[in-house]
């Protein structure tokens, strides 16, 4: 039973962390590569770890591998939420078929400048790092 | 299984050889730092590989069932790999400095000849 | 036996205090000069030289008294290296050290007068005490290393004394030239003594006295014989040669003119210059007797004989003329011992007196001239005599000894001389060009000694002063000399110059027919009396011609090995330029590149030549995902390796990093991938944190470079992949770690072996580990918050 | 100024982190761990707190110079080996300061000299690390 | 919070009081300890400890369904061929005040795929969200689901 | 496949399971480094840097259970910890260097 | 008598981490600095007493461990005598830093990183164990790393940057050496290493070839050409107190190192490894002399001189290996020694020389130097005390150093390399009276060097004389070791052979390791 139910959750969350790896390999822009990315592999660890937990069938191996899920969980998002603001701060451009852009009109709104393309608003007016983090 | 490390020690080797003959600081620093890699690895692969039998006693056993990796090299490189991130840090503020100083990373403006 | 033992034993031995006194004494009196100076100032010369006539009373006191065998005295200083401080005072060292210590008196006061005032005083004394002390070590030495400590004592305080004038460019040079010569030589000889040694063990001495001469003396015919006398030989004479200022290194001395006239005196006329010859004479019961010997030594001091005095001839400055005819007597005097006969070991051991007191004499009245006239041009002197009565006669004097005027002493050195080339090998052409030198010799006699204090007085000389008496007392005593000796040779000849003849001709002349060296002014009319006076003659009118000399093409004679000496030390200069800009481009990636080679090819080569590796290729049993780890550290060292971008090439490194830690993990080694994995993002951060303001970087090298440092590369990686495949498979012992494995939780209470292995079994290591991560944070810290302030050090 | 969420999740990893580093370095001797990575683990506690506050934030949490962590570690590892000299061992031989300690909760302890190294181990390290960090960071 | 921390207490008590101090009979003392003290509550006054368990318990199970949901959602899209998202930035006014409020719904709701908090006004009242899957482009409807569905949980669960 | 049968060794259902993740996985880690190698922005490859951490916990994880060996779970803890410190690194970098300009 | 090996690692150590503790109270680590240098050199003269007088190795297992498992800490007569003068040169140059360290550098951290450095020394000196040598080096050269870039100047940086790359690439080949070596024996003792590398089944061609990577690496440390060139790139850049200390030790440490294993492990194939170092030695010396030929600044001048004169050192090492008789065998590795003792000595002083120098005119650069022999006539004869034992000249240690090497090689029939030792003696000569002719006896040039601080210093005032008289008390010191190494040659050559004497005979270092003999 324990050995059906480690198999189980060790396929679904392999399964889980290649999505992840497709997922930044495929998506048209940085953001929506976060999307996919953290919280695949996210959901691909807690059931690995999860699966650890039920295979060794021990305490202390139970209780870390709960730990690890848990700072996984917790760090995770705020990750994604870090790099996502400086990226977004930086000018990192948003896919071209992005809807619209309600905080890069607030910030327009605010500087008083026009300009148009979805994402190319920086918060600090750096694009620099548009196309390659430190220039060339 | 040995020949793939050789070659992965060895390709760390010749890339970081390569990098530290540019003229650039900051190639020169990333060329040290795959310098240790390969070492390390190389003290690694030199004293012997065996898969997952990390030299770490089972509670209440005073010996190994199936025989585990060598503890020595792990020791020893575990040491290498300390001090190699204090030079680091040192090297990395080092060459820093160095660029405060020059603006440039070309090393070729940087030095003069010393006569 | 505790370290201070050794000492203590190095100071006990058989000693006799009273030669080891006279050596060291000069040594003692220098080294209280700068005390006694600042009291006595103008009578320190008077006091020093009377002091030293002391000593030269000590050795006086040997004359007609010295025992056969002569005085030792000598005590342990390095046994292992067979150095001893033992010392001979046998007839020829007797001779020199009175020479040494008499001339030295005189030119202690001298020097009082003819620098008085001058603010280098003080330090002339104390460095002509140093080299006094030198001289009279080096002549008494017994033991070759012994004289060779002096030997070179007295290269450096004569090249402190010959830049005397040390705010004078020339006069740097000329110290310098005379060091770098005298140098040379001596380190050549001292390659020579050693193997002199060596050969003396094999010839049968014990390895703690080897380097004594008196030793040695017993083992003469077995060194000849050997297959590396040649070589000894040569490299001895090389030491003399120089020392004495022998063709083609004579150039040295004629430079060392620039030193002040009581050193030249001293030191280039009457002493030092003689060491080269005192050696040979020295040595000569060892050395000499082979036809090498005889042919090297008499035709070097043949050409230096003629081609000195020729030179001196030409010349117009007081000094340069006495400089070159010291060259030509001590070429003189090279011949002679070349020539090696009793007649001409007489000879040798006369002139050797003869030329000293002239010569010294002859010095000081220059110096005299330079000081009370202002200028040593003989153009420009004349009618001195009115000015300076005594000094007239002193130089007088001196100039008919060197002439060889009877009665002087000179004539009878210079009869000697002339029975030895009559009686010698070549005699024809020997005699020949000793007379044409000698003819030289009344020129430069006349010119020097004569042609100054006679004749109408010049512009120049009108302004002069009699000299004060610590000036003329000097040249006036030895020319006094000069001239007692020509009328009482018997003073001398028997206790001191036939010991020395005998001393140096040593056990080669058989002891029946030897006969013991007499003098006299009178030998009979005899082919060699008229020889003489034909001398006389023909030196009168080469000095009524002498312009003929003169007219010759000025640079004539200037194609010497001066010139040879200054092109070698500008292609010393421009090969060493060459070669340090070559070498020490100041280009790092050059210093690497270089040391990869040197690494590719020693290693390289070694394992190629010299071991037969056995290299299994052993590609199976190997996972997927080790497959693909390494193929990722691989790509990812390229990529960090090929992108531009730095923080690119940085996350490049992270992912090395983080597959390396990976790996660990594989070959079960989880602490040292959990401190891969934690140094590694620390090094990451101090990554971004450091590289946060950088410039980008360019593409800056071409092909060819690129090529070559690939190439390169790739040469190292292959060795590094062969030695680690090789140590792999070759495992010829059990390693230590099995002890580890099996003491850990009985002995160490540890379950986790690294951990054990860090903290207990090899907790050292980890000390000086977190000493290292220490100082690392301290040189950050410093780094960082240290900036220069201006250019203080 | 670094993010409000960012901020908020590290005051509450912060004491999880150390607790994590002293549990490393606790089981050290027995289990994968040790002064090492323990040390390292307990300055990215604060090597993050800093990067989510700011240096001087992170001086005031610490409330003593990093510098003098360093000199602490070190002293104590030196003490630990020269303990045994006290009794006439080699330097470092740790073989006989063991003591045996049952404690409820934490079962039989082994202490010894050895952990009072690897704890010097540990402060230099942790030392070392923040110190750099925080030198970097504030320039 | 003092009750949770008496359950704790309780939890340990059993724990030594069993003789084994591990997970399992800690896990058992918790469970114990709860109903020991939600039948004393009446004892100890009132409290919210014990209409808050169910209710974490119950927006647990709201999340995991959330997220599963939502990953299978984003994987069928990453695994296709064609894109069929539809993102943008929506600007979420916030009910929720405290660091801890706003922190646990932000990282809530960026766990979840399809969303991702992506800034913070400055004066904390309006958080920006990427979205992946703006259906109909009606981003107030949108706004809406993210505010009554995670937001609301949350802060009945925190206050 | 011969490495797959000699995985298989063992044979167990859960050591074919995690063979099958490992694989898995390490397809995601690839993927994830030709993000970081294609970029091609900076926060693209912190992304996929902070992916590739986090994947090595999952791999560690697999690994562990195939060889049963669960002491090297320490490494993927570590792991989890700290990637989370280098992405916040980044990111701060990121937002400097547009503050600087 | 375990403490006497762990104390020149304790003392510096201890004093160390009680310096960062006191980090702002400059004063109190100033006095700690010359207290415990001062102690430890009292404390490494007590080892060579004991190690001399009991005519014994000293040897002590870390831990307590036996000798092929634990770490061995082992003092033979060659291993005590360099601790000594490691320890000798850390406390003068220690007493000339307190007078010549600004205030700047003490602030942050000078005297700790002393320490360490010495600590380091004696460490690589001390030890019997392969793995924890390069431990050694690394705090060693981590500490020297620092000292060489303290301040942050231009040319410090510069300078710096060289030192700390070359340094780390010849760490990483001694690394990968280390382990290479371990994989094959399996051991890192080098007593276990000697006996096993040594033996029968080993393929000595297999053990020759690592060898060459320990070549390199010990090599570059030790600045054998072509290896050198980090060197006179850097070693003129620091403060001159860092330079003389440097100057003085850590090339020293090299050539220690490459003696040691190649006298007591790689002693395979002689006539092929050895005969190799004698001729690297020969081109070391040449290139180096050359070098300071070209050079016109003090410092530099100075800096090629230690390269060519490592040549001299190595080359009694190569006729080690190449001599056939022991006594040659025995003559060269002691002349290596005498060689090593006599320039530590030297060395260091003409760097702490220098440094008064640019203290009175403020350059180090020849040409506007001058006037020195007449304003500071002891400072004259400090320099030419070393200056000439430099250069060989007698009576003075250098003297004895370079005889009993051309004696070894003559009698091992070496003549290509007495040539070479005899004419690089003479360009020493030539170089040194350089510096003198330039520096001392010339005049002060008409028209000074604009940024040099000559006028004010011209005379020197009442206050920097006492300064300038204290720094000449470690300069006296050490130039009355010059003379006195020379007039008592017979104890220092005595002690060099019997060094060499255990050098040669590696199986009482070996046996007494193994805990046989003790
Ligand atoms: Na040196
Ligand atoms: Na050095």
């Amino acid at each position: 039973m324990a050995e059906i139910a480690t198999a189980i959750l060790m396929v679904i969350g392999g399964a889980f962390m290649l999505l992840a790896g497709i997922g930044i390999f495929r998506m048209p822009d940085l953001f929506m590569r976060m999307q996919a990315a953290t919280k695949a592999a996210t959901l691909g660890i807690g059931c690995m770890l999860l699966a650890v937990a039920i295979h060794f069938q021990d305490v202390s191996v139970a209780t870390r591998a709960l730990l690890v899920t848990a700072f996984v969980f917790m760090t995770a998002p705020v990750a994604a939420h870090v790099i996502a603001r400086a990226a977004y701060s930086v000018g990192v451009p948003l896919w071209e078929g992005t809807l619209r852009d309600e905080l890069g009109e607030k910030q327009r709104g605010g500087e008083g400048k026009g300009k148009e393309s979805a994402g190319g608003g920086s918060a600090y007016g750096g694009s620099s790092l548009r196309s390659d983090g430190d220039g060339q | 299984m040995n020949a793939l490390m050789a070659v992965t020690v060895g390709f760390l080797y010749a890339s970081s050889v390569y990098l530290m003959l540019r003229r650039s600081l900051f190639k020169l620093i990333i060329g040290l730092v795959l310098l240790s890699h390969g070492a390390n690895l190389l003290i690694f692969t030199a004293g012997g590989l065996r898969r997952a039998q990390p030299p770490v006693l089972p509670p209440n056993q005073t010996t190994f069932e199936i025989p585990a990796a060598d503890p020595l090299p792990q020791a020893l490189i575990l040491t290498a790999i300390v001090i190699g991130f204090g030079v680091l840090a040192f090297a990395l503020v080092l060459f820093s400095r160095a660029y405060q100083v020059t603006h440039s990373d070309d090393t070729d403006e940087f030095w003069k000849p010393e006569i | 036996m505790s370290l201070l033992g050794l000492v203590q034993q190095s100071f006990q031995g058989t000693v006799s205090m009273d030669l080891l006194t006279a050596v060291v004494a000069a040594f003692v009196a220098a080294a209280i000069v700068p005390i006694l100076y600042p009291l006595l100032r103008q009578a320190t010369g008077w006091f020093l030289g009377l002091a030293t006539l002391g000593l030269f009373g000590y050795f006086a006191r040997f004359l007609g008294s010295l025992p056969p065998g002569g005085i030792t005295a000598s005590r342990e200083w390095i046994p292992s290296l067979g150095f001893r401080f033992s010392f001979l005072l046998d007839g020829l060292s007797l001779l020199f050290a009175l020479l040494i210590t008499g001339i030295g008196a005189l030119i202690l006061i001298y020097a009082g007068g003819y620098l008085g005032g001058h603010k280098g005083l003080g330090r002339l004394y104390v460095l002509l005490l140093v080299f006094m002390g030198s001289m009279v070590g080096l002549v008494l030495a017994d033991n070759l290393f012994t004289m060779f400590v002096f030997w070179e004592l007295t290269s450096v305080s004569s090249y402190l004394l010959i830049g005397f004038d040390h705010e004078r460019a020339e006069a740097r040079a000329a110290a310098l030239k005379a060091l770098l010569v005298t140098g040379g030589g001596g380190l050549a000889m001292m390659a020579g003594v050693l193997l002199l040694g060596q050969m003396g063990i094999e010839a049968g001495l014990a390895p703690e006295v080897c380097f004594e001469v008196s030793q040695l003396n017993t083992v003469g015919p077995a060194i000849k014989e050997n297959a590396f006398y040649l070589p000894i030989l040569l490299l001895i004479l090389a030491g003399a040669f120089t020392k004495s200022a022998q063709f083609p290194f004579h150039f040295w001395l004629p430079a060392a003119m620039e030193a002040p006239t009581p050193i030249s005196a001293y030191l280039h006329s009457a002493t030092m210059v003689k060491a080269g010859v005192y050696l040979l004479a020295r040595l000569s019961p060892i050395l000499a007797g082979t036809v090498e010997w005889l042919w090297i030594v008499s035709s070097v001091g043949a050409i230096t004989m003629f081609w000195g005095a020729f030179i001196s001839v030409r010349k117009t400055d007081l000094k340069q003329i006495l400089a070159y005819s010291t060259v030509s007597a001590l070429g003189l005097l090279m011949l002679l011992l070349g020539l090696g006969s009793p007649a001409a070991i007489a000879a040798a051991v006369t002139f050797v007196l003869v030329h000293a007191l002239y010569k010294g004499a002859l010095f000081m009245v220059a110096g005299i001239i330079d000081h009370e006239v202002g200028t040593r041009n003989i153009q420009r002197l004349g009618g001195l005599a009115r000015v300076m009565p005594v000094t007239a006669v002193a130089a007088g004097l001196a100039a008919a000894s060197m002439a060889a005027v009877p009665p002087l002493f000179g004539f009878i050195g210079k009869e000697l001389f002339y029975e030895s080339t009559l009686h010698g090998p070549a005699r024809v052409l020997v005699t020949t060009v000793a007379f044409l030198t000698s003819m030289l010799f009344v020129a430069i006699a006349i010119m020097t000694g004569v042609r100054p204090f006679l004749g109408a007085m010049t512009d120049d000389t009108r302004r002069a002063h009699n000299a004060p008496m610590s000036l003329w007392l000097g040249p006036a005593t030895l020319a006094g000399l000069s001239l007692v000796l020509g009328l009482a040779p018997f003073l001398l000849d028997q206790p001191l110059l036939a010991i020395a003849h005998q001393n140096v001709l040593g056990d080669v002349i058989d002891a029946e027919h030897f006969e013991s060296l007499h003098l006299a002014l009178w030998h009979g009319w005899n082919f060699t009396l008229a020889l003489s006076g034909f001398t006389l003659v023909a030196g009168c009118v080469v000095y009524l011609q002498r312009d003929i000399f003169r007219a010759l093409p000025p640079h004539f004679g200037r194609w010497t090995t001066d010139g040879f000496y200054d092109m070698v030390l500008a292609g010393m200069n421009s090969v060493a330029k060459v070669q340090t800009s070559v070498l020490q481009s100041g280009y790092l990636r050059y210093y690497l590149l270089m040391i990869y080679l040197t690494a590719t090819g020693l290693v390289g080569y070694t394992a190629a030549t010299r071991t037969n590796l056995t290299l299994k290729w052993d590609w199976s049993d190997i996972r997927f995902y080790e497959w693909g780890l390494c193929v990722l550290i691989m790509l990812g060292s390229l990529f960090s390796a090929y992108s531009r971008s730095r923080l690119t090439s940085i996350a490049g490194l992270g992912v090395v990093g983080y597959c390396v830690a990976l790996l660990f993990v594989f070959y079960g080694a989880p602490d040292l991938a959990m401190t891969q994995i934690l140094i590694e993002t620390l090094s990451v951060i101090l990554f971004v944190f450091v590289f946060y303001h950088l410039p980008p970087s360019k593409k800056l090298s071409g092909p060819f470079t690129r090529l070559r440092d690939i190439v390169v590369a790739i040469a190292i990686g292959g060795i590094a992949t062969i030695l680690v495949l090789q140590a792999e498979q070759v495992k010829y012992f059990t390693p230590i770690s099995q002890f580890f494995v099996e003491n850990s939780v009985p002995k160490a209470h540890g379950r986790n072996i690294v951990n054990v292995i860090l903290v207990d079994f090899r907790g050292l290591d980890t000390m000086g580990e977190i000493t290292v991560l220490a100082v690392a944070a301290v040189g950050v810290y410093a780094l960082l918050k240290l900036r220069p302030q201006g250019g203080k050090a | 100024m670094p993010s409000l969420i960012l901020r908020t999740t590290t005051r509450f990893m912060m004491p999880l982190l150390l607790l994590f580093s002293l549990f490393l370095l606790w089981r050290g001797h027995n289990e994968p761990g040790g002064g090492f990575v323990g040390g390292l683990v307990g300055a990215s506690a604060f090597i993050l707190y800093t990067l989510s506050f700011s240096v001087q934030a992170t001086r005031d949490a610490l409330a003593f110079d990093s510098r003098s962590l360093i000199g602490v570690g070190l002293m104590l590892a030196l003490t630990a080996g020269i303990m045994p000299l006290t009794q006439g061992q080699p330097f470092l031989a740790h073989r006989n300061f063991w003591v045996k300690l049952e404690l409820p909760g934490f079962g039989q302890l082994d202490l010894g000299t050895p952990l009072m190294f690897d704890i010097g181990v540990y402060l230099v390290v942790f030392g070392v690390a923040l110190t750099i960090v925080l030198t970097l960071t504030e320039e | 919070m003092i009750m949770f921390l008496w359950n704790l207490l309780l939890a340990i008590i059993w724990a030594i009081a069993v003789g084994s101090l591990t997970l399992p009979s800690l896990m058992a003392g918790l469970v114990l300890g709860y109903l020991s003290l939600f039948f004393c509550r009446r004892v100890l006054g009132e409290s919210n400890y014990f209409g808050k368990v169910p209710q974490v318990l119950r927006f647990i199970i709201f999340y995991i369904r959330q997220v599963i949901l939502s990953n299978l959602r984003v994987a069928y899209d990453i695994v296709t061929p064609t894109h069929y998202m539809r993102p943008g930035v929506v600007a979420v006014p916030l009910d929720a005040k405290t660091d801890m409020e706003i922190t646990l719904f932000a990282n809530l709701m960026t766990l979840t795929p399809g969303t991702l908090s992506l800034d913070l006004s400055e004066d904390r009242t309006i958080l920006y969200v990427h979205t992946m899957y703006i259906d109909n482009n009606d981003f107030v409807l949108t706004r809406r689901l993210i505010k009554e569905g995670l937001e609301r949980r949350v802060l009945e669960v925190l206050r | 496949m011969t490495f797959l049968a000699s995985t298989l060794v063992g044979n167990t259902l859960v050591a074919s399971a995690a063979t099958v993740a490992l694989g898995m996985a390490g397809i995601g880690f690839s993927l994830a480094f030709i993000r970081l190698v294609r970029g091609p922005s900076l926060p693209d490859r912190v992304v996929s840097l902070d992916l590739l951490g986090t994947l090595s916990v999952g791999i560690i994880a697999a690994y562990d259970i195939m060889t049963d060996q669960p002491i090297l779970l320490d490494a993927a803890t570590v792991m989890a910890l700290v990637a989370f410190l280098g992405t916040v690194a980044f990111a701060h970098y990121v937002e400097r260097k547009g503050q600087d300009g | 008598m375990n403490l006497l090996l762990v104390l020149p690692l304790l003392i510096p150590l201890a004093s160390a981490a009680i310096s960062i503790l006191f980090w702002n109270s400059i004063r109190s680590q100033r006095w700690l600095a010359v207290l415990s240098m001062a102690a430890l050199f009292v404390a490494s003269l007590r080892l060579l007493d004991e190690v001399w007088s009991g005519d014994q190795i000293l040897v002590t297992q870390m831990g307590g461990w036996p000798a092929p498992y634990g770490i061995t800490l082992i003092a033979d007569l060659f291993s005590s005598i360099m601790v000594v003068l490691a320890t000798l040169m850390g406390l003068t140059v220690t007493f000339y830093s307190l007078f010549s360290i600004d205030k700047q550098r003490e602030a942050f951290g000078y005297y700790p990183l002393m320490h360490v450095l010495i600590m380091g020394v004696c460490g690589a000196f001390l030890t019997g164990d392969l793995f924890n040598l390069y431990v050694w080096f690394e705090v060693m050269l981590m500490a020297s790393f620092v000292l060489i870039a303290l301040g942050g100047e231009k040319e410090q940086l510069r300078g710096a940057i060289k030192y700390v790359t070359i340094n780390l690439v010849s760490s990483a080949f001694f690394l990968a050496a280390v382990g290479v070596l371990y994989g094959v024996t399996g051991t890192l003792n080098m007593a276990d290493l000697a006996e096993k590398c040594n033996s029968e089944q080993v393929d000595p061609g297999l053990i020759t070839s690592i060898s060459m990577i320990f070549l390199i690496a010990f090599g570059t440390k030790a600045a054998i050409f072509p290896l050198f060139f980090w060197l006179p790139a850097s070693y003129h850049t620091p403060p001159v107190a860092v330079s003389a200390i440097f100057a003085g030790l850590l090339t020293k440490v090299g050539v220690y190192a490459l003696i040691r294993v190649f006298t007591l492990i790689f002693t395979q194939e002689p006539e092929y490894t050895h005969g190799l170092i004698l001729v690297l030695a020969g081109i070391t010396m040449l290139t180096g002399v050359l070098g300071a030929t070209a050079q016109y600044e003090f410092r530099r001048i100075l800096s090629f001189h230690i390269i060519s004169q490592i040549g001299y050192m190595l080359l009694g090492l190569g006729l080690f290996g190449l001599a056939e008789s022991t006594e040659v065998k025995l003559l060269g590795l002691a002349a290596s020694i005498f060689y090593i003792i006599h320039h530590m000595v030297v060395k260091t002083n003409l760097f702490l020389i220098s440094g008064v120098v640019y203290r009175l005119q403020g350059t180090y650069e020849l040409k506007p130097l001058g006037g020195l022999y007449q304003s500071c006539p002891w400072l004259s004869v400090m320099f030419l005390i070393p200056a000439f034992s430099l250069a060989g000249m007698p009576p003075l240690s250098g003297f004895f150093a370079k005889l009993s090497l051309i004696k070894a090689s003559l009698q091992a029939e070496e003549y290509a390399i007495v040539f070479v030792a005899l004419l690089v003696g003479l360009l020493t000569l030539f170089s040194m009276t350089k510096i003198w002719a330039e520096a001392f006896w010339k005049a002060v040039p008409e028209q000074p060097n604009p940024r040099s601080k000559r006028k004010s210093t011209r005379v020197i005032r009442k206050s920097t004389e006492n300064t300038y008289r204290m720094l000449l008390i470690p300069i006296s010191v050490l130039a009355a070791i010059t003379v006195a190494i020379g007039f008592f040659a017979q104890p220092v050559m005595e002690a060099s052979l019997r060094a060499a004497e255990q050098l040669a005979n590696p199986e009482f270092y070996i046996r007494t390791v193994q805990g046989e003999l003790s």
